[in-house]
C-alpha cells in the first residue's frame, strides 16, 4: 500500500465518519463539529492532490477551503444558538415544526 | 476586466455602501430598497454586454435581486432593525451567484456557491418567528453536507486529473477518480437546484422564508446552479448527463406528488413546486449539448414567475387567501398560471423547450415523465384560483391593507412575466444568440 | 510502502481516532477537544505531505480560530453542554450511512490508480502565485463570502430587536400557513 | 373578410376588459359590454365563409426553441365554419345568460369567463400550427374549469372542475408531446400529413395517435369520458356552449383539420372509429340510468361525439364535421330548454324534483321536443336526420361496415334516453307544481334565445347538404356529395329512434314506474374515484417522508449521494 492510498483511504473514512456523526448527534453544536470533520476530510484529499501533482493551485484551494469552513461554522453556530437559546438541553429533534 | 467582473464588483460595492450607512438606513425600508436598486440595475447593464449564455444569467440574477430589493419593506415587522443588512445580503448573494454561474474552474464555483448559499441561509433566517430559524438551520446543515461532498469531489477531480478546471470527457474516461469526483461535484451543485435526494433542506427553507426573500433564494440558486452545471455538463459530456436525466425525472415525480398532498398550505405547495421545476432543469441539463442552454432558459423563466408569485404573496401575513386584496390576487394568479405551465406564459414556453431537447437526447421515458409532471401540475396550482377570484371580488374593507409600498416590486415582476410571455425570444437570444 | 508511509501512518490513525471521538462524544465539550486533536493531526499530515502553508493555516485558522470558537460556544451554553442520549434508530442509521458512503466511494475509486507523484514547487511563493494568478477570481470572492458571514452572525443573533427610535416595539407576527379552501 | 377573420380571437377581449373593469356598473347591466363580441364574430365568420379563400398570419421566430416556432394563424373555410358555429351559439348563450344569471352575484365574473372562453376557442380554431393550437387548447380547458367550478361554494363543483382538468391534462400532454417531437420545420397543422413531417419517431401512426389522444380527452371519448357528465356542475348556459356545442367538438375539429395525417395512419383511424362506436353505445346506455336531468343530456353529448369520431375514423371527415355543425344547434337547444326548467325550479336538477315541471314552460317544452326529434334523426324536417345519416352511410360504405350497422342500431338507444328525459320532465303529471316560480323578466331573454336554435335544429340539415360542400375544401368534403337526401338506412334509423322514444316514454309514464334513483351529484365514481384516492394516498406518503427531522434529512442526503455514485459506477460504466 502506497502512502497516497493510505491518505486517500483515511480521507474516505473521515468523510464517512463525519457523515455518520451529522445524523447521530442530537446536540446542534456537536452536529456542526461532525460536519467540520467532513470538510476536513475533503481538505486532506485536496492536499493529497497537491502533493501528487505538485500543484500549488490545489494547495491554494485548500487554504480557501479553510475560509469556507470558517464561514460555514460561524453561521451554523449563530443559527444553532439562536434557534435553541431557550432550551436547557438543545435537541435537533425538537425542530420539527416544518414538515409534511 | 470583463463586464462579468464589473457586474460582480458593482454588486459588492453596493453592499459595502449600504453597510457603511447601515445605521442611517436601517429604519427606512423604502430608502433601503431604492438605495440598493441602482447597483442591481447597473450590474444588469454590464450583464447585457457579456457573451451569450452568461448574459441571461446575469440579467436574470440582477432582475431577481432588483425585485427582491423592492420587496424589502415586507421584512419590517419581522426584523425592524436590519432591513439594510438584508439588502446588502441580497446584493452579495447575487454577486456570489454570478460568480458561480460564470465559474470556469471548480474553486471559483465552490466559493461563489458558498457565498450564495450562506446569504440564502441568512435571508431565510430573517423571516418571522422560530420557523424561519429552524428552516435556516436545516438548510445550512444539509448545505454543509452537500458542500463537503462538493469539496470531496473537487479533491478527487484534482487527484485524478491534476487540474481545477472542469474536467473534459476525455479526462473522465481516463480516470475513475475524476468520474467519481465530477459526480460528487454535480451533486453538490444539485443541492442548490434542490434536486432529489438533496432537496430536504431547501424545501423547508422555501416554506419558511419571508415571501420576497423566498423568491430570491429559490430563483437565484436555481439560476446560478443551472448555468454552472450547464458548463460542467458541457465539458463532461454524457457521463454526467445520464445521471442528471434520471435524477431530474425522480425529482419531477417526487415534487409533483408532494405538491398534490399540500391541499391547504400554499407556501408548502410552492416549495414542492420549486422541487418539481428543479427536476425540469435537471432533465434539461442532462439532455445533450443543447440542454445546457435550455436549462438556463428554464431557470430564467422560473425566476420570473417565482418572483411574481412571491411578490403577490409579499405583504402582511393573513391566514385566508380570500382577503389578500385585488392586486396581489391578480399577480398571484398570473404567477400560478405561469408556474402551472399554462400557455402562453413563460412557464409553458420553458417547459416546451425542455421537452424538445429531452425528446431528442433523453429518450421517450424521461420525456413522458416530464410531460405527465407538467400537465398534472394544474391540479395543484389551480386549486387556489377560486379563492383568488373571491379576493378580486372582496370589498376593500374585507381585504387587508395591500401595502402600496410593495407595488413597484409587483409591477416589475409582472412586467418580467408579461414580456417573457409575449416575447420569449428575448430571453432565448440572451442565452443562445440569434 | 514508500518513504512517507511510516510518518503518515500515526497521523492517519490519530485523525481517524479523534474523528471517532468527535462523533461519539456525549458532551460537546469533549467533542470540541477531539476536534482540536483532529485538527492538529491533520496539520501534521499536511506537513508531512509537504503542504507547509496549509499546515500553518490549519493550526492558525482552524485550530486557533474555528475550534476555539466551538469551544467558546460550548462553554457559553446554559448547561455547559450536555447531549441527550441517542434515540434507538440513530446508531444503526449512522452505521448504515457511513457504510453506504464508504462502499460507494470504494466502488468508484477501486478501479482508479492514483497518478504517479510528480514533484512540483509547493513553496509559499508558488501558492501565492496561484492565489493571485489563476485562482484570483475565486480567491477574491472569499471577500464577499466573509462579509456575508460577518453580517449573518450579527443579524441572526439580533434579528428580533425592536426598533429603538420608536416607542412601541413592532409586533413580529408569527406566520402560520396560508390557507386555501378545499 | 378572411384577413379580419384571422384575428377573430381578439373580438371578445374588449368585452372581457370592460366587463372585468366593471363597465357598465350595476348588477342588471353587468355583462352588457360583452354582448357585442359574439355577434361580430358570427357576422365576420359568415361573410368570410361565403366569400371563401384563405389567409394566414405568420410571425417567424416567435418561439425559437421549437421545431416550428412561428406564430401561425390560418383562416380558411373550415375555421370559418367552426367560428360561425361558435359565434352563433355564443350569441344565443350570452343573451340567455342575461336571464339565467340575472340574480347571480357572480354575473360579471361569469361574462368575463365566457369572453375568455370564446377568445381561447377562437384561437384554437384559427391556430395554424401546434404551438398556437396549444394555447387555445389549454385556454379552453382552463375556462372550462373556471366555469364548472363557477359556483365554488356548492359541494362538488371544485371536484368536478378538477376532474375536467385532469382529463384534459392527458390530452394537453399528448398535444405537448406532439408539438415537441415533430421534426424541425414542422408543426403547421396543414402540413402534418407530409412525408417530411411524419419522419420522426413512430412515423405518422405515432403522431396521429398523439392527436387522437388529445382529441379523445377534449371530446370525452373512450375511457376519458368521465369528466363531461360531471362538468354539468357548472351553470346550464355553460353546459350548452362549452360542454355541448363548441369546446367538446374541438377534438373532432382537430381530427378533421389533420385528416391528411389520419389517412396515413389506418391503424389509428380504425381505433378512432372503434372508440367512437364503443363510446356512442356505452354513453347511450349510461344516459338511460341517470337521475340528474343535465347528466342525462351530457351522456347524450358523449354519445353523439362518438358518432362524429366514428365518422372521422371511417375516413369521411365531412360526415363528422356535418354532424358537429347540426349537433351544436340541437344540443345547445336541449340544454338551454332544460335550463329554463331548472331555473324555474330554483336550480334543482334531479329528475325526481323536476318531474312534470316542464309542462309549465311552453317554449322549453317545444324546444326540447324539436331538439329530441333532431337528435333521433327525423329525416327531412330536422337537421339531425341529415348529418347522422351521413355518418351511418359513410360507415356502412367504408371498409368496416360493422361500424355503420352498430351506429345504426344504437339509434334505438338514442331514442330511448331522450324519450325518457322528455317523458319525465315534460309529459308526466307534475309532482308539486307549487315549486315552480315564473320570473318573466329573467325568462324573456331565455325563451327568445331558444327560437334561433329551434330554427337551426330544423333547417341546418338543408344548409349543410346544399351549401357546405360548395364552400369547404375538396379534401374534406370528399365523396359525401353523392349521399341521397333520404334513403333506406336513414328511414330505418328514424324508425328505430321513434320506437325507442315512444317505448321508453310509455314505460316511464306508467303510473307505477319507479324513477331512477341514482347519484344526482357530481362526485367521481368507479375507477376515476379509485385513481383519485390512490393518487392522494401516494401523495400523502411522499409528504410524510418529509418528517422534519434534520437527522433523517442528513441520512437521506448521504444515502442519496452514495446511491447516485454507485449507480453511476455500476450502471453507466
Amino acid at each position: 500500500m502506497s502512502s497516497e492510498v493510505l491518505v486517500l483511504g483515511t480521507s474516505a473514512v473521515l468523510f464517512a465518519i463525519g457523515g455518520a456523526g451529522a445524523l447521530m448527534h442530537r446536540h446542534p453544536v456537536a452536529l456542526l463539529m461532525a460536519i467540520e470533520v467532513m470538510l476536513n476530510a475533503a481538505n486532506l484529499l485536496i492536499v493529497l492532490g497537491a502533493r501528487v501533482h505538485g500543484g500549488a493551485d490545489a494547495e491554494a484551494a485548500a487554504l480557501v477551503v479553510l475560509v469556507l469552513s470558517a464561514a460555514e461554522a460561524v453561521i451554523g453556530l449563530a443559527l444553532a444558538l439562536a434557534l435553541f437559546r431557550r432550551r436547557a438541553i438543545p435537541d435537533v429533534d425538537d425542530a420539527v415544526e416544518l414538515r409534511g | 476586466m470583463t463586464p462579468t467582473y464589473w457586474a460582480v464588483v458593482i454588486l459588492v460595492f453596493g453592499a459595502v455602501v449600504l453597510l457603511l450607512v447601515v445605521s442611517l438606513l436601517s429604519t427606512h425600508p423604502r430608502v433601503v430598497a431604492y438605495a440598493g436598486l441602482p447597483f442591481a440595475v447597473i450590474s444588469a447593464g454590464f450583464g447585457l454586454q457579456t457573451p451569450q449564455p452568461l448574459a441571461l444569467a446575469i440579467v436574470a440574477l440582477c432582475g431577481v435581486c432588483a425585485i427582491a430589493l423592492l420587496l424589502i419593506p415586507v421584512l419590517e415587522p419581522a426584523v425592524p432593525q436590519h432591513v439594510a443588512e438584508a439588502a446588502a445580503l441580497l446584493l452579495l448573494g447575487t454577486a456570489g451567484a454570478i460568480g458561480l454561474a460564470q465559474a470556469t474552474d471548480l474553486l471559483q464555483a465552490v466559493v461563489g456557491l458558498e457565498t450564495l448559499a450562506l446569504s440564502a441561509v441568512i435571508l431565510v433566517a430573517l423571516g418571522a418567528g422560530d420557523r424561519s430559524l429552524e428552516a435556516a438551520f436545516k438548510y445550512i446543515v444539509l448545505g454543509a453536507i452537500s458542500l463537503a461532498s462538493l469539496l470531496y469531489g473537487l479533491g478527487l477531480v484534482y487527484l485524478g486529473g491534476g487540474s481545477l478546471a472542469f474536467p473534459t470527457a476525455a479526462q473522465i474516461a481516463a480516470s475513475p477518480l475524476v468520474l467519481a469526483g465530477i459526480v460528487l461535484v454535480g451533486l453538490g451543485i444539485a443541492f442548490e437546484l434542490a434536486l432529489v435526494p438533496l432537496h430536504w433542506g431547501a424545501l423547508d427553507a422555501y416554506t419558511a422564508a419571508a415571501p420576497g426573500l423566498a423568491g430570491f433564494v429559490m430563483s437565484a440558486s436555481k439560476l446560478a446552479a443551472a448555468f454552472a452545471l450547464g458548463r460542467i455538463v458541457l465539458a463532461a459530456g454524457a457521463s454526467l448527463g445520464q445521471v442528471l436525466i434520471w435524477i431530474g425525472c425522480i425529482t419531477i415525480v417526487w415534487g409533483t406528488f408532494g405538491a398534490i398532498a399540500q391541499a391547504r398550505d400554499l407556501r408548502r405547495m410552492l416549495a414542492y413546486s420549486a422541487i418539481t421545476h428543479a427536476g425540469f432543469i435537471g432533465l434539461a441539463l442532462g439532455s445533450g449539448p443543447a440542454g445546457a442552454v435550455t436549462a438556463g432558459f428554464y431557470a430564467a423563466a422560473y425566476a420570473s414567475m417565482a418572483m411574481l408569485v412571491f411578490a403577490g404573496l409579499a405583504g402582511p401575513w393573513s391566514v385566508d387567501l380570500r382577503t389578500i386584496g385585488r392586486w396581489r390576487a391578480l399577480a398571484l394568479g398570473l404567477g400560478l398560471f405561469s408556474l402551472a405551465g399554462i400557455p402562453p406564459t413563460p412557464g409553458f414556453w420553458a417547459k416546451l423547450a425542455v421537452l424538445v431537447v429531452a425528446w431528442q437526447a433523453a429518450g421517450w421515458l424521461p420525456t413522458l415523465i416530464a410531460v405527465a409532471g407538467g400537465v398534472f401540475s394544474v391540479l395543484y396550482y389551480l386549486r387556489p384560483l377560486p379563492d383568488l377570484f373571491a379576493a378580486l371580488r372582496a370589498e376593500p374593507s374585507v381585504a387587508v391593507d395591500s401595502r402600496p409600498v410593495l407595488l413597484p416590486g409587483v409591477v416589475l415582476a409582472t412586467l418580467a412575466v408579461v414580456v417573457m410571455s409575449i416575447f420569449p425570444g428575448i430571453a432565448w437570444y440572451l442565452v443562445r444568440g440569434a | 510502502m514508500d518513504g512517507l508511509f511510516i510518518p503518515l501512518l500515526p497521523g492517519c490513525i490519530v485523525a481517524i481516532a479523534s474523528a471517532l471521538g468527535v462523533v461519539s462524544a456525549r458532551r460537546p465539550v469533549y467533542a470540541a477537544i477531539f476536534l482540536l486533536v483532529h485538527s492538529l493531526s491533520l496539520a501534521a499530515l499536511f506537513g508531512v505531505l509537504s503542504a507547509a502553508m496549509v499546515a500553518v493555516g490549519q493550526i492558525v485558522i482552524y485550530s486557533g480560530a474555528i475550534v476555539v470558537l466551538f469551544l467558546f460556544v460550548v462553554t457559553l451554553l446554559p448547561t455547559g453542554g450536555r447531549e441527550l442520549a441517542p434515540t434507538g434508530a440513530r446508531l444503526p442509521a449512522g452505521l448504515v450511512a457511513a457504510a453506504a458512503v464508504l462502499i460507494a466511494l470504494a466502488a468508484s475509486l477501486a478501479a482508479g490508480a492514483i497518478p504517479v507523484v510528480t514533484p512540483g514547487d509547493l513553496s509559499v511563493v508558488a501558492v501565492g502565485h496561484a492565489l493571485f494568478g489563476s485562482l484570483l477570481v475565486g480567491f477574491e470572492l472569499t471577500a464577499p463570502l466573509l462579509l456575508v458571514a460577518i453580517i449573518g452572525a450579527v443579524v441572526i443573533w439580533r434579528r428580533h430587536e425592536p426598533r429603538t427610535r420608536t416607542a412601541v416595539p413592532a409586533k413580529a407576527t408569527e406566520p402560520r400557513t396560508l390557507v386555501m379552501h378545499r | 373578410m378572411m384577413p379580419l377573420l384571422a384575428w377573430a380571437w381578439v373580438f371578445t377581449l374588449p368585452g372581457l376588459l370592460l366587463t372585468g373593469l366593471g363597465v357598465p356598473t350595476g348588477q342588471r347591466r353587468a355583462g352588457y359590454a360583452s354582448l357585442l363580441g359574439p355577434p361580430v364574430l358570427l357576422v365576420v365568420a359568415l361573410i368570410a365563409l361565403a366569400q371563401g379563400g384563405s389567409y394566414s398570419v405568420t410571425f417567424d421566430g416567435w418561439l425559437p426553441f421549437l421545431p416550428d416556432g412561428a406564430y401561425r394563424a390560418l383562416a380558411d373555410p373550415l375555421s370559418a365554419l367552426l367560428l360561425v358555429i361558435l359565434g352563433a351559439v355564443a350569441t344565443v348563450v350570452y343573451v340567455y345568460s342575461l336571464g339565467y344569471m340575472a340574480d347571480d352575484p357572480g354575473k360579471r365574473r361569469f361574462f368575463v369567463y365566457l369572453d375568455l372562453f370564446v377568445a381561447a376557442m377562437g384561437l384554437l380554431v384559427l391556430a395554424g400550427n401546434l404551438a398556437v393550437l396549444l394555447i387555445g387548447w389549454t385556454g379552453v380547458g382552463i375556462s372550462s374549469f373556471l366555469l364548472i367550478s363557477f359556483w365554488r361554494d356548492r359541494p362538488g363543483t371544485l371536484g368536478a372542475g378538477l376532474q375536467a382538468l385532469a382529463a384534459n391534462a392527458v390530452g394537453d400532454g399528448a398535444l405537448l408531446l406532439a408539438a415537441s417531437i415533430v421534426p424541425t420545420g414542422c408543426g403547421a397543422l396543414v402540413n402534418l400529413g407530409t412525408s417530411q413531417c411524419t419522419a420522426g419517431f413512430g412515423g405518422a401512426e405515432f403522431l396521429a395517435l398523439l392527436l387522437f389522444v388529445a382529441a379523445a380527452a377534449k371530446s370525452a371519448q373512450g375511457p376519458l369520458y368521465f369528466w363531461l357528465p360531471n362538468a354539468m356542475a357548472g351553470p346550464t348556459p355553460i353546459s350548452a356552449l362549452i360542454h355541448a356545442a363548441t369546446m367538446v367538438a374541438a377534438g373532432v375539429y382537430l381530427l378533421v383539420r389533420t385528416h391528411a395525417l389520419l389517412t396515413l395512419a389506418p391503424q389509428v383511424s380504425l381505433w378512432i372509429a372503434a372508440i367512437g362506436v364503443a363510446t356512442a353505445i356505452g354513453a347511450s346506455v349510461a344516459s338511460l340510468f341517470q337521475a340528474n336531468f343535465k347528466k342525462g343530456i351530457a351522456y347524450s353529448t358523449v354519445a353523439q361525439l362518438g358518432y362524429m369520431f366514428a365518422g372521422v375514423g371511417v375516413g369521411v371527415p365531412f360526415a363528422g364535421l356535418f354532424h358537429l355543425f347540426t349537433h351544436a344547434s340541437f344540443k345547445a337547444l336541449l340544454f338551454l330548454a332544460a335550463g329554463v326548467v331548472i331555473h324555474g325550479a330554483g336550480g334543482r336538477e334531479g329528475l325526481a324534483d323536476l318531474r312534470g315541471l316542464g309542462r309549465f314552460f311552453a317554449f322549453s317544452r317545444w324546444g326540447f321536443l324539436i331538439g329530441s326529434l333532431a337528435l333521433i334523426g327525423t329525416p327531412l324536417i330536422t337537421a339531425g336526420g341529415f348529418s347522422k345519416d351521413a355518418i351511418v352511410d359513410a360507415a356502412i360504405n367504408s371498409s368496416t361496415p360493422i361500424v355503420g350497422w352498430l351506429l345504426l342500431a344504437a339509434v334505438i338507444l338514442t331514442g330511448g334516453y331522450i324519450g325518457r328525459l322528455f317523458a319525465i320532465v315534460y309529459m308526466a303529471p307534475a309532482v308539486d307544481p307549487h315549486t315552480v316560480h315564473h320570473d318573466p323578466g329573467a325568462e324573456r331573454p331565455m325563451n327568445w334565445s331558444l327560437v334561433p336554435l329551434m330554427v337551426g335544429s330544423l333547417v341546418l340539415g338543408w344548409v349543410g347538404i346544399l351549401w357546405l360542400p360548395s364552400v369547404l375544401p375538396e379534401a374534406i368534403v370528399g365523396p359525401v356529395a353523392t349521399v341521397p337526401i333520404l334513403n333506406i338506412t336513414g328511414a330505418l334509423a328514424f324508425v328505430l329512434g321513434a320506437i325507442g322514444f315512444l317505448g321508453v316514454a310509455w314505460y316511464v309514464l306508467r303510473p307505477q314506474a319507479a324513477l331512477a334513483r341514482g347519484e344526482t351529484s357530481y362526485r367521481p365514481d368507479g375507477w376515476v374515484r379509485a385513481i383519485a384516492v390512490g393518487g392522494y394516498a401516494v401523495s400523502d406518503a411522499f409528504s410524510r417522508v418529509q418528517s422534519g427531522l434534520v437527522a433523517r434529512y442528513a441520512f437521506g442526503s448521504l444515502i442519496g449521494v452514495a446511491v447516485v455514485l454507485l449507480v453511476r459506477v455500476v450502471a453507466f460504466r
